[in-house]
């Protein structure tokens, strides 16, 4: 059953960004370690973490479609859930520091040293253990989801209104990481890693590895969305975004519906935020900032959301420009960001991938129509209006 | 296929882009500076005029002849006031346009962000702005205020000065309040003042209504003991705190503020009248009236073409930390970081209120501590200076957890984090 | 079990017995009471506001009434539940604007319509079976939509979208279908041939209708009742009704 | 003139503490009785000793001006009001080259002096020939409580109650028979209450006997001020163990007051930051509220609002500094119509195209959000610019134990006048008319001849205007940055979706509620928790209510 569920999400264009992630996954961390810095062909770690970190915000970018590109909840709450993901990643990272802290203190992380905490709260236990971190990495932001999700969407919460409300949330964590009182690191965070399942994590072998467990993981993830939207459930998924009331009325739980769609997104989110944190170095307060949960949105729609791939090509696109901007142009990018935004929501409502591939289908249709040819089906199904 | 060819194609430019762009900046004969200060965001509002003050002061040394026979190029990148961003670009600085040495950050938060890349790069970081302490790294000098240089030194003037006895330590919610309040506490109550006479207060970033917690203070001020603020309230939130202050009528005078993150910069924004009599402390002001001070300002005047614009603390931070690594290269002879690192230390350099700093062992440098009144033209008026200079003490002897700490770069010790009881490097050893 | 329930109840398929609620004092449906048997088709008229598609949303749960009782196959008190747990009883619904899932190919309406489990995991796992696939051929045929199978229901007419919605309905296998307005903005032919559907489809359950086109309701031939103001104004055959004064003035008349 | 001649003063330094105390009441009774008499003769009789004196002032060190200024008050001289008002204002300069003391007035880059006997302008100096006689706060304090003393007589009542103020503030256990023999002079009705208030503070610091101390704590119980609560706790601290209960319960009384009072201050705050949610949100609840574009640009125009505040008052201060009280009245109008425009160019450039896709408006408002803060920062710079307070809206009165602060009266008075402006023309107006229609049905309103075009241009404009002119009363209470519209988006989209989409009631009565909520948070939780509370409790409400607050019902708003 599982495999049969998984085998139908291997259409041609998945298969092909999967063969890359996996490619990426090998050439890059080869082309860094293998090579002389001076080779031509080297990847200079540098952009190994660079690229690392374009592909947790793919991932994001990912979950994010799964609600909104294909169920039509706009959720500006997912910068929370990748910050809730991050911090049980730093904090297992923190822990991992030891006696090796400035105070040499075995127990306590120095931020808590230095403003005299005595103990170590409750909530910091068993993150001294990988698999519990991990566990609480998806954990933690599934069972954020699951619960507002579960009031908001049994009390029919829906568009802007929903959309709303996950800022709030959004916001209300963000003050509330800030406070000190709250153990945290407040808006320092959690910083100063040392390493990550004993390997040096500014090692360039621990980044190359970290990149090339974030390409597998995106690459597993775009595979499971990919078999998600492809079963009954996914079209189920689309129906409720098409016509909530209509599937209601057809005897489907839609808030059921919703709420499986959103605590798995938010579960992919965490993961994304948990593989981000030891590739930057550092989770604080400012990753919950609700401009980031809106720039998510905008990465998928710049790469077309309902589609699978473009909220991967988008992230990468979008902060690629991001990197290479902030450095050319300090002064002026942020005409260019905004910009962006304005006229990709002008000219290219379904995004990058949506409309090309809306190009070719048009072609291969114009094509089929002089051979003669039956039709398959769609690579992509096309964006209803709202 | 097609959607293959479409995403590949995407991908390879985005890569070939990055690389191609970062190839331009490929190494040639000058030496380069790099600039880590946020054009944009939160921090933009403070962080933009000390870009332009290093700009400033790399086009002068270039016009002196730059350094070691080479010009001086200024390498500016904007982080955006985004926290993990910062590091992004201290790498690229660092690894592909091959700084230096990097003068920036803002926040404690920035500069726990870039730490372990200058540390894993072995880079240089000049550090400006006044901070908690609690920190010595082999990669940073820390040319801003340690507590003891600022923090300290005020409650002192105003316990002396103006007989205080029952203190409101207000601050917003984040580690630089958090731990200079830590320390005050233990200071004060060294000192003989009751716990019940020390009131502290957190507040959000960017916090804007003060109604409340003035009124408070106003409550607390009337207890029959002559009360003062001292305020580590940060940036933007100052503003309107110190206009609730002054609608509500409490005037230096009845409850003095004073204030560790409000400078020239941040005046600019208000009408001081109402506000005249309040206090900062700081290791400079626009208004200290020396020589080289006055050159500074018409320098910094003529090169923002704003009569004006104002200068500040952190500023003449960067001109310290500047001049000292001018020095310190032509020492060494070289942009060589271990040869720079080791060349640093003593270095001496004069400051802009009249005398010398020099570079401590343990990465920070000597300033004189002022305490200045506002002025009703938004500057300060000294009323009170430390008779000699302080040295920056980076653990805090008022911390039960650092009072053992020391920090000493220089060979043999070379240790951050010395505990003199144990010692041993690395805090207190397990 | 409830002492007031009248004798109908037990044996009557829909049961509401007055039923009243109102919106920001306008009170849409006022003391309504009407009874369907099994098997029963009917037409409901009345002019606008008069709460016909209010009387619908209070039967498929999506609007609570203030007061009065509403029984489904004797027993079932639907006020209680909400419209999944309506639908899964089996009362279908149809909306007065043709709403199918447009960005879904006609076959998958349809197969998402097909009365299976419903539930997240069951979905998720769905395989389609050649019983369900020999189920969705014939319904297709029923609502003669075979042929535009694989197109998406976005680029059908308007008329087909109607009969997609039927189709819908039927693959839902309910024992009550409400109908709301089916031939509005169809062909004189379309309209026929609805009737037609409509017919057939009503000697395997009870169907309701809404309607305008007293054409149409003529066609069909069976009892109808007319709203008006929240309460029953007339019932009987489309004669009588039409030939009731009060009718003529609330309804026909203008 | 440096050399002093023999005054009273040198003898009055050299005397034992006992010896000085009694002199300074006779000094006190004898100068209240000369200026009671003629404060002219005296006046005469010290002119040569004044010059002396304030010229002491300028060689003095911060430590020795208290005892200067002293010596200053007790010559009893009205001409050293002027004096001392300008050493408090920082407007006393010694001459540096024969240390002669002036009082200066900025004339260019010139200086202007006065002096200080004669009162008649002594020509100018340049800046550099002049150094600024040193001030902080204890010699503004002496000064204060100088100052206090010698217009406690003044022929001005608007004088005297300033100086009952300031003893009231600063009590000095000294001016005691002053204060009384002012008392007894006294016709006005308010400053003479305050000099009661004064006197009683005053008298718990002396050594008056315990009868009459009693009758000042009394006195100061039935008040509600903080002065009393102040003097009095430090009073318990020294006082006779007879006085000791009645002090205490004079101390417990009026923090009962206050108690209850500050309730009522709570309420108070919680208008006004209710006010300030309105004003930020007013705007919103047209353009997101009635039209549904999620407009995330909406603080930009708060913040463009606040910078054309920001060029007027640059105008009129270079200009026109007379008019300065009322460029917020003439920043207003034009505050409208800038953010107007920008709002109607969007709405023609961007939003027209976007009606039907609510989403979308959001990711091209937020990059137009972008936009428009970089540009404010790269025109007026990324630091914070100076708006300041006309006079009319600086400062705070008292009402009962409430301390209401003009600024926050006025936008309060300000923000309701703006909701009514704009209940107005949406219900009685046309115009207003017609934007429902168009909002609420627009292929019906077009056919009935409305240019809805033209009508959602202007909508979109108003909204602008609006949050243009809220802007004009924020930069009165907060930073003027391009961050300034960042901080108030959020709080924004609450108080419209919890009042209610598409409600202007919902949003009044939204703001409100939501402000007074914080406020009486604020106390228990602090400012973090408790505003982290009203979001959780905003994200509640929604699930019980999810169409907010004053949500229309019926089937229409499902359609």
């Amino acid at each position: 059953m599982i495999t049969s569920f998984l085998m139908k999400s291997l259409d041609r264009s998945i298969l092909v960004v999967v063969a890359i992630l996996l490619g990426l996954a090998i050439l890059v961390p080869a082309l860094n370690l293998l090579t002389a810095p001076d080779h031509p062909l080297h990847v200079p770690t540098y952009l190994v973490s660079l690229f690392g970190k374009y592909l947790t915000y793919a991932l994001l970018a990912l979950a994010l479609d799964l609600v909104w590109g294909f169920c039509g909840i706009l959720s500006l709450g997912h910068a929370a859930f990748f910050a809730l993901g991050g911090y049980a990643m730093g904090m297992y990272l923190m822990r991992q520091i030891g006696a090796r802290g400035s105070y040499g203190n075995p127990l306590l992380p120095d931020f808590m040293v230095f403003l005299n905490w005595k103990e170590l709260p409750w909530f910091w236990y068993g993150f001294d253990m990988f698999w519990f971190a991990a566990l609480m990495v998806v954990l933690v932001p599934g069972l954020l989801a699951f619960v507002f999700g579960w009031f908001a969407f049994r009390s029919r919460v829906n568009g802007v209104y929903l959309s709303i409300i996950t800022q709030a949330m959004t916001y209300a964590l963000l003050l509330a990481f800030f406070r000190n009182d709250m153990g945290f690191g407040g808006n320092n965070g959690l910083t100063d890693f040392k390493d990550i399942l004993g390997f040096n994590i500014q090692a360039d072998g621990t980044r190359a590895t970290l990149f090339a467990v974030s390409a597998l993981i995106l690459a597993l993830c775009l595979i499971l969305t990919s078999a998600i939207v492809r079963s009954k459930y996914g079209k189920v998924l689309v129906a409720v975004r098409d016509a909530e009331s209509r599937t209601r009325f057809l005897g489907y739980r839609v808030e059921h519906i919703k709420l499986f769609a959103f605590t798995v997104s938010a579960m992919m989110a965490g993961i994304a935020g948990a593989l981000y944190v030891p590739q930057v170095g550092i989770i604080n307060p400012g990753e919950f900032e609700p401009g980031n949960s809106i720039e998510v949105v905008i990465w998928t729609a710049v790469g077309g959301r309902g589609t699978l791939i473009g909220p991967i090509v988008g992230a990468i696109l979008v902060n690629g420009g991001k990197s290479i901007f902030t450095a050319a142009f300090p002064e002026f990018w942020l005409f260019a960001l905004g910009g962006l935004f304005v006229l990709v929501t002008l000219f290219l409502p379904k995004g990058v991938v949506g409309t090309a591939s809306a190009y070719f289908a048009r072609r291969r249709a114009e094509r089929r129509a002089q051979t003669g040819e039956t039709p398959d089906n769609l690579a992509v199904e096309p964006i209803a209006a709202e | 296929m097609n959607i293959k060819a479409s995403v590949t194609g995407a991908f390879l430019a985005a890569v070939l882009s990055t690389t191609a762009f970062n190839g331009a900046f490929a190494a040639d004969d000058t030496i380069k500076v790099g600039i880590l200060h946020s054009l944009s965001g939160t921090m933009a509002i403070s962080e933009t005029t000390l870009k332009d003050a290093m700009l400033m002061l790399i086009d002068e040394q270039n016009k002196k002849g730059g350094l070691l026979g080479k010009k001086l190029e200024a390498v500016v990148v904007d982080p955006a006031s985004d926290w993990p961003l910062f590091a992004e670009k201290a790498r690229e600085l660092v690894s592909v346009d091959k700084v230096s040495a990097v003068f920036g950050c803002w926040t404690s938060v920035s500069r726990k962000s870039v730490l372990p890349v200058f540390e894993e790069l072995n880079s240089i970081l000049f550090y400006p702005v006044q901070y908690e302490g609690e920190e010595s790294q082999r990669n940073v000098f820390y040319t801003g205020a340690a507590p003891n240089q600022q923090a300290i030194p005020a409650v002192d003037y105003l316990m002396a000065n103006e007989s205080v006895e029952r203190w409101v330590l207000a601050g917003t919610d984040y580690v630089y309040p958090r731990t200079t309040n830590k320390i005050l506490e233990a200071y004060l109550i060294s000192k003989g003042v009751k716990p019940e006479d020390i009131m502290i207060n957190y507040t959000p970033f960017g916090h804007s209504d003060w109604q409340t917690i003035v009124s408070d203070i106003k409550k607390f001020g009337s207890a029959g003991k002559k009360t003062a603020v001292v305020s580590t309230i940060n940036g933007d939130a100052n503003v309107p705190f110190y206009k609730e202050l002054a609608n509500q009528g409490v005037k230096a005078e009845d409850i003095p503020v004073v204030a560790f993150s409000v400078g020239e910069e941040e005046l600019a924004g208000l009408d001081t009248t109402p506000l005249v009599g309040h206090l900062a402390a700081w290791n400079y002001f626009q208004s200290v009236d020396t020589p080289a001070n006055a050159e500074f300002i018409k320098t910094w005047k003529a090169y923002t073409k704003n009569d004006k614009r104002v200068t500040n603390d952190p500023m003449e931070a960067h001109y310290i930390g500047f001049n000292m690594w001018l020095k310190a290269v032509e020492k060494a002879g070289t942009t060589d970081t271990d040869a720079v690192l080791d060349a640093m230390i003593g270095v001496s350099v004069p400051n802009l209120s009249g005398g010398y700093s020099t570079m401590m062992p343990n990465h920070h440098i000597t300033k004189p501590v002022l305490i200045g009144e506002i002025q009703g033209d938004g500057q300060f008026e000294t009323v009170w200076e430390t008779p000699g200079l302080v040295v920056g003490d980076e653990w805090s002897d008022y911390l039960p957890d650092s009072k053992d700490l020391i920090s000493d770069w220089r060979a043999p010790m070379s240790c951050g984090n010395f505990n003199v009881a144990t010692g041993k490097c690395g805090g207190k050893g397990s | 079990m409830n002492q007031t329930i009248g004798q109908t109840k037990p044996t009557s398929l829909l049961y509401l017995d007055g039923v009243s609620v109102s919106f920001d004092g306008f009170k849409a449906l006022n003391a309504l009471s009407f009874v369907i048997e099994p098997g029963e088709l009917r037409a409901i008229i009345g002019p606008n506001g008069a709460g016909k598609t209010t009387m619908m949303d209070i039967i498929t749960g999506k609007t609570r009434p203030d007061e009065g009782q509403v029984f489904f196959k004797g027993g079932i008190d639907l006020t209680k539940k909400d419209e999944a747990e309506i639908a899964s009883l089996g009362i279908g619904r149809k909306f007065q604007k043709p709403t199918v899932f447009e960005s879904h190919t006609v076959w998958d309406n349809i197969e998402l319509a097909l009365n299976r489990r419903r539930g997240v995991f069951a979905t998720l796992f769905y395989q389609l079976t050649a019983a369900d696939k020999a189920r969705i051929e014939e319904i297709l045929a029923t609502v003669r939509l075979s042929a535009r199978r694989d197109d998406l229901a976005a680029n059908l007419s308007h008329g087909q979208k109607q009969w997609l919605e039927i189709g819908m309905l039927l693959a839902q296998e309910p024992e009550l279908l409400l109908v709301d307005e089916p031939v509005a903005g169809m062909t004189d032919a379309e309209t026929a041939e609805t009737a037609v559907l409509l017919k057939e489809i009503a000697k395997t359950r009870s169907v309701v209708v809404v309607e305008h086109d007293m054409g149409f309701i003529r066609e069909l031939g069976v009892k109808v009742t007319c709203l008006a103001e929240g309460a029953v104004l007339a019932e009987g055959s489309i004669d009588f009704v039409s030939s009731d004064p009060k009718v003529i003035e609330n309804y026909l008349g203008r | 003139m440096k050399s002093s001649t023999e005054t009273p003063v040198a003898h009055a330094t050299r005397q034992d503490p006992s010896e000085r105390v009694m002199y300074r009441i006779l000094q006190i009774l004898f100068v209240a009785l000369c200026l009671l008499i003629s404060t002219h003769v005296v006046g005469l009789r010290a002119a040569d000793d004044l010059g002396a004196l304030v010229d002491q002032l300028g060689a003095a060190k911060l430590s020795e001006m208290d005892e200067r200024i002293s010596a200053l008050a007790k010559t009893g001289d009205a001409k050293v009001i002027p004096v001392l008002e300008a050493l408090g204002e920082g407007e006393l300069y010694q001459r540096k080259s024969d240390g002669k003391v002036f009082l200066v007035k900025a004339q260019g880059a010139d200086l202007l002096l006065v002096d200080p006997v004669t009162g008649t302008e002594a020509g100018q100096a340049p800046k550099a020939a002049m150094q600024k006689v040193k001030v902080n706060n204890a010699v503004r304090r002496a000064v204060r409580s100088a100052l206090g003393g010698l217009t406690l007589f003044s022929d001005d009542a608007g004088a005297r109650l300033k100086a009952a103020q300031s003893m009231l503030q600063t009590p000095n256990a000294d001016a005691l028979e002053a204060i009384e023999t002012a008392i007894a002079a006294e016709k006005d009705a308010t400053v003479r209450r305050v000099l009661d208030e004064a006197r009683a503070v005053t008298l718990l610091l002396s050594e008056r006997g315990d009868d009459e101390k009693r009758q000042a704590i009394t006195l100061l119980a039935e008040g509600n001020g903080r002065n009393g609560l102040a003097v009095l706790t430090s009073a318990l601290a020294t006082a006779d163990a007879s006085l000791k209960p009645d002090i205490e319960a004079a101390i417990a009384r009026i923090e009962q007051t206050q108690a209850l009072w500050s309730a009522g201050q709570n309420v108070w705050y919680g208008l006004s930051l209710g006010s300030v949610l309105l004003l930020a949100a007013i705007g919103l609840a047209i353009t997101f509220g009635v039209m549904g574009i999620i407009n995330m640009a909406h603080g930009e125009m708060v913040m463009l609002g606040a910078y054309t505040t920001f060029m007027v008052q640059e105008v009129v201060r270079n200009s026109y500094p007379a008019l300065f009280d009322w460029s917020l009245a003439i920043a207003l109008p034009l505050a409208f119509l800038v953010t107007g425009a920008v709002g109607f160019a969007i709405e023609r450039g961007v939003i027209r195209f976007l009606y039907g896709r609510p989403l979308e408006t959001l990711l091209a408002t937020w990059g137009l959000s972008l936009i428009l803060q970089q540009s404010v920062r790269s025109i007026f710079g990324p630091t914070n610019r100076e708006v300041g307070n006309p006079s009319w809206m600086s400062g705070a009165f008292d009402l009962g134990g409430l301390t209401i602060t003009w600024n926050r009266l006025w936008i309060i008075v300000f923000a309701l006048a703006v909701f009514a402006a704009l209940l107005f023309l949406l219900k009685r107006t046309s115009m207003g008319l017609r934007m429902r229609a168009v909002t609420q049905n627009r292929r019906m309103a077009s056919s009935m001849g409305i240019r809805t075009p033209w009508v959602d241009a202007l909508t979109f404009a108003l909204g602008s205007g609006i949050a243009g002119m809220a802007g004009v009363a924020l930069s009165q209470i907060d930073n003027v940055s391009p961050n300034l519209g960042q901080g108030y988006i959020i709080d924004s989209f609450m108080v419209v979706v919890f009042g209610g989409v598409g409600n202007l009631w919902g949003t009044l009565v939204g703001a409100f509620s939501l402000g007074i909520l914080n406020k009486f948070l604020e106390p228990y939780a602090g400012a973090v928790l408790g505003k982290i509370l009203v979001l959780v409790l905003i994200i509640l409400f929604i699930q019980k209510k999810p169409r907010g607050l004053f949500a229309l019902k019926g089937r229409a708003v499902e359609a």
